[in-house]
């Protein structure tokens, strides 16, 4: 029962890194319905952000949060300036791949100017592991855990109840449209793309610290899991993106528990596809049939 | 004069769609565009509100250059559009596609009267504003697209074939609005297929055939006018 | 008749005052990182040749020219590095891939080419033999195979531990950490009251470590590289699992211990050929430490230990057939005794692997604390 | 009737020729192995690239499991010639890939290729990735060590032919009511259905017939090489073979050519820039995507008859 | 058709309706926007499944119910038609369109296809020569190797319902093909309805706003409106009974 437990705590903590990256990517999907496959290296970015203002210049954990936030918010807005906003009324398959040429510069630029050595990120918040009953969670994993609980509920509020989240989601529907009741709609994207870039900017500070290793390709596996996490929930979704990152956190962990480490993806692709097939646009998507 | 066209060219790639066209609307007036499919109205009217980009040609609104600006900042000068195929937001509801509509408003005193006033002139949008404008008749999306383009307060209104594909008794009703709006001050640039119905409201009207003018006159000059009645009148 | 074409050749000659020495690296993709680990123990021994004035062949000194490639992790380019260095470049020896599998995928093109080839790394039992169980001519490693470490790691389970109950946890995604796995369940007497498997790239282990912990285990095996091994070992600690965690060469990196902490790197044991005691004795592995921190202002991985030393294997199959011509090479390079490198003492067996001593490390608090001789 | 004969002939004169020209050089050395290498990886990555193509851009489905049966194709000959290493050998191999791969073509796409777009990307690459952990822990694959010393039955000559092959298929699969019918599918579901096409039905042809060309690529690719891994299969391969599809022009064979062939070279160019090539390589991904978005050639297609028609109509004007 | 009910999550779009239509009758269906004559079209042809009610063909050979059978299968049984926004294949050519309406019809087996056996040459050129010959009908034998996006709005109408008629139906539903063309387009394409219908025996079933093409066109008027009949009849009927123009036509009858 103990080990139960704290199995569920295992999942829940590695399901909230995936939410966190997910909900980046459905930012960015839900407002130019383009897989964003530069984000998890954005994450990246943020992670060796975070390195070396802290190694170099002794941030604290919180400055240096935030100024990775600023960071990933940044290159967000800088990559979509320059490699998506000429392909916005390209094929979404050009963009796609666009997106995957990016992906390949950061990580081998990063590779290239750093070397691809991994490296231990600075433990900057002493871990503190709390006891319940025989099962154990450290001040960290209730750090992620609460932070991607707390971002999906403000991401949630932005989307619905403010005037830009509003814009957000007419550009999303209609692009045309919306400039025609004045939306200024590269003003709305690059928004867009700070707010999913400084998600993954802060992720990678946390998740730097969480597991103190870090490398140029770190984003790949992550990224790609928290795409599928994504898409699981319903991309485009917030609250999907969350719902997404926690059922695959758990999954595998559950996978792994019961002993088949070994197929641990194959499972949790494996389950993608079942729920898929029975909605098919994920968990939390409209599935907007349409109207002939 | 609220509005000059002058002298407009305006491409798609290698496709010339409108070829130097050049009108006028005057204040408080009812200006009808008539002409066949693909005639190029739709895309001058795009080219006022900001959408396109004209090749040559001037667009003066209040004595100001508008044909280079972008179209937040076109609405934001007083002109709307109720784009071709009405354009709604769908998955926004009712409400929400209203509140849009004031976006650059930022008097809240006066956007809560611009509900006031389209929920007087649309009480069927009241009835529906929670509900998602997907799901909306086709009247009735009409209906929302007008609202939307009024909640900007514009001087001057741009409508695209409101009428298009609305059963008779709605066009009837869209027809009888637009004029009551017009009453009340805005300024309309009309377009429609159905010429008789849009000649009859209008003060002036132009026709239009592959990208050029042929024809100006008054609303019931043209509907007087033979040619224009064996063209687009049915005989 | 359709007959295509065929071409042979009798291996590639030095001319002039140059040795062409290719290098076939993983320097983008899943392992640049021990690519580049390589990359920078093989630039560091060539330039200290060159110092001296170069390989001396047959009396005359002639210096080294390395040609850099990059295969990015991948088979098909690999085979593509391979032939270019070969063909166009007109290598006599190629110094790497770092992997079993871009090692394998060089041998067709090497072997036509008639031009040795040292994997600093490749650890797969087969990799130098062929089907039929005959040594490939011109494949040539560095390194331990698999069965060895993971048998002397089994040993070591049983006779200095006493470990009788284990969990195995390996890398599934190369065959390092399957291989050795695999040897080691081979050898090892006591019980394996579980086998799970990570993949590289991974970060959180807990799902497995805690299955673990409710199984009363005496140790872990866990064959893998310092990346995966060093957060194993940090959320083993912090799961609170204190027993011994006894791995492989591939955790005889510095990082490792940064990774988990050093209050978390207590009770770790691993094979390696280059243990601290060794270095000690050994005034090349000294040499090479030192210069290695002056140039890269690191300390040395145990990957670039390995690939300093192909080269200088290269440099002595040279000396010792008087010609840098790359047939005789592939020959020196069978018939290398007693040659003394930075991971100890090399004698090359019958099919191509280097016998050289094997070692174990133990790390308290990150620190190499003892290191036991097994044999 | 005539004419048709005619443009057959004609291309079935291009291909022998190209042939005796590569052999030529390749006699005279101007081919050497590094070369021949280059063009057996293009020439497989083109068979690969075609498959997706008609996948893609001609049945419009986002398909981005490509890797998973160019494994399956590849493994099936890894085994089977490592008992029966012989050239008959060899090519039952290739049938039983083209088998097997077709049965997985069917399992993962009945279900999946209902869902639509990126959903669909997403559940065929998880598809993918099961086999490819399959295989990673099967005894009989050799689990992550892969397979080697594969016995080489493909050389340079058996790939060309193996080109030519598969692409005459798709080709004259899609110039076909068959290839109607599949781009009838990408242009529009329900219009479709409506004219009596059963979308279902042509997806999963063209489908199953990408896999299999991807079988065959996989199996040529084995046997070329004589090593392959898991690891040749994942995501990242997937992906190489899609990047080569959008760049030539999703719909466009010919681009698939064009691109095959100028990431080939870009390829093998840039072994030069050692640590940067990955860099180089991506930049200019990100720069012909930016500035030709359609992909180098659109959706534009060499046509013999088309070459003739307006060589026929040059003459007609000079006369 | 009996009793044919359609809902949509909470929504009944189309509640019991019951019509019939006889062999070469052109039958017209009118109604507010969101009546459900559209869903209606839907439900004949299979793009979506009745919620209950049923659907039978009558046809020479017997009688089919069409209840759940997929919209592929009803089309090979004749039942075609046009779509209220235009869906023509975008980027494939007025011949590919036609052609592709037309595939279902040959029998042409995967290996000579492939292979290209003479026996696909003399097929593909009989498929053409008939494609064409469909074409000539609406003047469009011009623009064989035009790309369908690129013609004009009131021709890609016109290529609709070519392609539906290249299966070869025997009904056709045409979902209001004047939409969008200005009152002497009208008339024309009234012209050409009733020519289409003789020439090839076909039954039409017309949605449509425009009553000038309604009114003389139709032999029977059905009158739908929130998902149930209001009223059939003759044009005559239609046009004076009182509940039809409270809710549909308006006071003024055009
Ligand atoms: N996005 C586009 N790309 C290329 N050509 C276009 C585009 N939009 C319109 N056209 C062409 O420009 C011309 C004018 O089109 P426009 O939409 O302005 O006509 P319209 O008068 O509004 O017709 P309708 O009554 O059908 O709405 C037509 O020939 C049309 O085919
Ligand atoms: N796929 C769908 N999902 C949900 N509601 C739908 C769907 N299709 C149609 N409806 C609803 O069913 C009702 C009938 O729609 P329908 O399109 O049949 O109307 P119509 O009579 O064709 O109107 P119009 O003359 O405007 O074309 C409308 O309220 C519409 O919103
Ligand atoms: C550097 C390591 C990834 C190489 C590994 N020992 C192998 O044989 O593949
Ligand atoms: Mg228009
Ligand atoms: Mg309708």
């Amino acid at each position: 029962m103990q080990t139960f437990f704290q199995q569920i705590i295992n999942g829940l903590s590695l399901g909230s890194i995936y939410a966190l990256l997910a909900l980046g990517y459905t930012m960015v999907y839900g407002i130019i319905k383009l897989i964003n496959f530069a984000h998890g290296d954005i994450y990246m970015l943020g992670a060796f952000w975070g390195y070396y203002v802290i190694n170099v210049w002794h941030f604290n954990f919180i400055s240096a949060l935030l100024s990775a936030m600023l960071v990933g918010a940044a290159s967000g807005v800088i990559i979509e300036y320059f490699a998506y906003r000429p392909l916005r009324h390209s094929p979404r398959i050009t963009a796609l791949i666009t997106a995957i040429g990016v992906s390949f510069l950061l990580e081998n630029g990063m590779s290239y100017l750093f070397t691809s050595n991994t490296r231990d990120f600075p433990q900057i918040i002493k871990q503190v592991n709390y006891h319940l009953g025989g099962v154990q969670i450290s001040n960290i994993q209730i750090l992620i855990l609460a932070t991607s609980c707390i971002l999906m509920i403000l991401l949630q509020l932005i989307i619905k109840k403010t005037k830009m989240g509003r814009a957000m989601r007419a550009v999303s529907v209609d692009a045309d449209a919306a400039e025609l009741v004045g939306i200024n709609i590269n003003w709305t994207i690059s928004f867009t793309f700070a707010l999913g870039s400084s998600l993954a900017g802060a992720a990678g500070v946390l998740i730097g610290l969480y597991y103190n290793s870090i490398d140029p390709l770190m984003g790949m596996t992550p990224g790609i899991k928290a795409f599928v996490a994504a898409v699981l929930g319903g991309i485009g979704s917030v609250p999907g993106a969350s719902v997404g990152g926690f059922i695959i956190g758990i999954l595998e962990t559950f996978v792994q528990s019961i002993g088949l480490s070994a197929y641990k993806d194959a499972v949790v692709y494996f389950v993608l596809i079942v729920i898929l097939l029975i909605l098919p646009a994920g968990i939390f998507g409209k599935n907007t049939k349409e109207k002939v | 004069m609220l509005l000059t066209v002058d002298d407009l060219f305006v491409n798609y790639g290698v496709i010339n769609a409108v070829k130097g066209v050049s009108f006028n609307i005057n204040e408080g007036e009812i200006v009808s565009l008539i002409g066949a499919n693909g005639a190029g109205k739709s895309t001058i009217l795009k080219t006022i509100s900001g959408l396109l980009r004209p090749k040559s040609g001037k667009i003066t609104y209040e004595d100001q250059e508008i044909q280079s600006k972008s179209a937040p900042k076109v609405v934001a000068d007083g002109i709307s559009q109720v784009p071709e195929g009405r354009h709604i937001f769908a998955g926004l509801t009712v409400m929400e596609n209203l509140q849009m509509g004031s976006f650059l408003v930022k008097d809240r005193a006066k956007i809560k009267q611009n509900f006031d006033e389209v929920f007087e002139r649309f009480p069927i949008l009241k009835q529906r504003k929670n509900q998602d404008a997907a799901t909306l008749s086709g009247g009735e999306q009409q209906m929302l697209a007008m609202g939307r383009a009024l909640m900007a307060n514009p001087k001057l209104i741009l409508l695209d074939e409101p009428s298009m594909g609305l059963a008779p008794i709605f066009i009837n009703e869209i027809f009888d609005i637009i004029k009551e709006i017009n009453k009340q001050g805005t300024t309309v640039l009309l377009i429609e297929q159905n010429a008789k119905k849009a000649l009859s409201i209008a003060d002036r009207g132009y026709v239009l055939a592959t990208g050029k003018i042929q024809m100006t006159g008054t609303g019931d000059e043209l509907l007087a006018n033979k040619d224009v009645q064996k063209a687009y009148l049915g005989g | 008749g359709c007959s295509t074409a065929k071409t042979t050749t009798k291996g590639n000659q030095t001319t002039g005052n140059t040795i062409k020495i290719g290098v076939n690296m993983e320097l983008s993709g899943a392992a640049a990182g021990y690519g580049q680990s390589q990359k920078q123990g093989i630039q560091l021994a060539a330039s200290e040749i060159n110092k001296d004035g170069g390989i001396n062949v047959n009396g005359k000194k002639k210096k080294i020219k390395l040609v850099i490639r990059d295969n990015k992790t991948s088979n098909n380019t690999s085979a593509s590095v391979a032939a270019q260095l070969t063909n166009n470049d007109k290598v006599v020896a190629i110094v790497g891939p770092a992997t079993t599998n871009a090692g394998t995928a060089e041998i067709p093109n090497i072997t036509k080419a008639a031009v040795p080839s040292v994997s600093p790394s490749a650890t797969d039992p087969a990799y130098t033999l062929k089907k039929n169980g005959k040594v490939q001519p011109y494949v040539f490693r560095a390194c331990y195979q698999n069965n060895f470490q993971g048998a002397t790691a089994a040993k070591f389970m049983t006779n200095t531990l006493k470990a009788k109950r284990v969990a195995v946890y390996a890398d599934n995604s190369s065959d390092y950490g399957t291989g050795l796995a695999k040897a080691f369940k081979k050898a090892y007497t006591g019980k394996v009251v579980d086998s799970q498997f990570f993949t590289a790239g991974d970060k959180d282990f807990n799902a497995v470590l805690t299955s673990f912990k409710s199984k009363k285990i005496d140790a872990i095996y866990a064959p893998g590289y310092y990346t995966e091994i060093g957060l194993i070992i940090k959320q083993a600690r912090q799961a609170g699992i204190n027993v011994p965690i006894v791995g492989s060469d591939g955790m005889a990196d510095p990082k490792l211990a940064q990774i988990a902490g050093n209050n978390n790197a207590s009770k770790i044991y691993y094979t390696t050929p280059f243990s601290d005691d060794v270095a000690k004795a050994n005034p090349t592995a000294v040499k090479f430490m030192n210069k290695y921190k002056a140039k890269y202002n690191q300390d040395a991985p145990t990957f670039s230990a390995l690939a300093y030393d192909s080269v200088y294997m290269i440099k002595q199959a040279i000396e010792n057939e008087k010609s840098a011509d790359s047939v005789k090479i592939a020959k020196g390079l069978a018939k290398i005794k007693n040659f003394d490198g930075v991971t100890g003492n090399i004698t090359m067996d019958k099919e191509h692997n280097p016998e050289k001593p094997i070692a174990i490390e133990e790390l308290t608090k990150g620190k190499v604390s003892e290191s036991f001789n097994v044999k | 009737m005539k004419a048709n004969f005619k443009y057959n002939l004609i291309w079935l004169i291009v291909m022998i020729a190209g042939f005796y020209l590569i052999n030529t050089l390749i006699l005279v050395g101007v081919i050497d192995s590094f070369i021949a290498n280059m063009l057996v990886t293009i020439g497989i990555n083109i068979i690969l690239a075609t498959g997706l193509n008609l996948i893609i851009g001609f049945a419009g489905q986002f398909s981005l499991g490509h890797a998973g049966f160019m494994a399956i194709g590849a493994y099936a000959t890894a085994i089977v010639t490592q008992t029966a290493s012989s050239p008959v050998g060899f090519y039952a191999s290739i049938f039983i890939g083209i088998i097997v791969s077709i049965i997985a073509a069917l399992i993962v796409g009945i279900p999946t290729l209902r869902l639509r777009g990126d959903y669909l990307a997403i559940a065929t690459m998880g598809a993918s990735e099961i086999i490819r952990i399959i295989i990673n822990n099967l005894k009989m694959t050799g689990g992550a060590a892969g397979m080697f010393n594969i016995p080489q039955f493909a050389d340079w000559p058996t790939v060309y032919i193996m080109v030519c092959l598969t692409t005459i298929i798709i080709v004259n699969f899609i110039h076909s009511r068959a290839g109607r019918a599949v781009k009838s599918v990408r242009e529009d579901e329900i219009a479709a259905e409506a004219m009596g096409i059963n979308i279902t039905k042509w997806k999963l042809a063209a489908f199953v017939l990408g896999a299999s060309t991807a079988a065959v690529a996989g199996s040529l690719h084995a046997s070329y090489l004589q090593t392959i891994a898991p690891n040749d299969f994942g995501i990242m391969e997937s992906i190489s073979i899609l990047i080569i599809v959008v760049l030539g022009g999703v719909g466009s064979i010919t681009g698939t050519f064009v691109a095959a062939v100028v990431l080939g070279v870009l390829d093998t160019v840039l072994q030069n820039f050692g640590a940067l090539r990955m860099v180089i390589y991506a930049i200019a991904l990100v720069m012909i995507m930016i500035f030709k978005p359609s992909g180098l050639l659109g959706t534009w297609e060499f046509s013999v008859k088309r070459l003739f028609s307006r060589s026929k109509r040059k003459e007609r004007v000079e006369s | 058709m009996d009793n044919v009910v359609k809902n949509f999550s909470g929504l009944t779009a189309v509640s019991n309706v019951s019509m019939h239509l006889d062999t070469n009758e052109l039958v017209a269906l009118i109604g507010p926007n969101g009546a459900g004559k559209t869903t209606l079209f839907n439900l004949l042809t299979g793009v979506i499944p009745v919620s209950s009610g049923s659907i039978v063909l009558n046809s020479d050979s017997g009688t089919y119910p069409l209840n759940g059978k997929p919209a592929y299968t009803i089309a090979k049984m004749g039942l075609s038609r046009t779509f209220q926004n235009i869906r023509l294949f975008k980027d494939l050519t007025v011949m590919e369109n036609v052609l592709i309406a037309m595939t279902s019809k040959v029998k042409e087996g995967f290996i000579p296809t492939i292979f290209r056996f003479p026996s696909y040459y003399k097929t593909e050129k009989q498929l053409a020569e008939k494609a064409k010959q469909l074409l000539e009908i609406f003047e469009l034998e011009n623009d064989t190797d035009v790309l369908a996006k690129n013609l004009p709005y009131g021709t890609q109408r016109k290529l609709e319902i070519v392609r539906a008629l290249a299966t070869e139906p025997q009904i056709l539903f045409l979902d209001e093909p004047a939409a969008g063309m200005n009152p002497e387009e009208t008339a024309e394409l009234t012209q050409l309805i009733i020519k289409v219908q003789r020439k090839f025996h076909i039954t039409i079933l017309l949605i449509e706003h425009d009553m000038s093409l309604v009114m003389n066109l139709a032999q029977r008027i059905y009158v739908l409106d929130h998902g149930s009949l209001l009223a059939k009849g003759t044009p005559a009927e239609i046009q004076s009974n009182p509940a039809v123009i409270k809710a549909y036509l308006g006071e003024e009858v055009d």
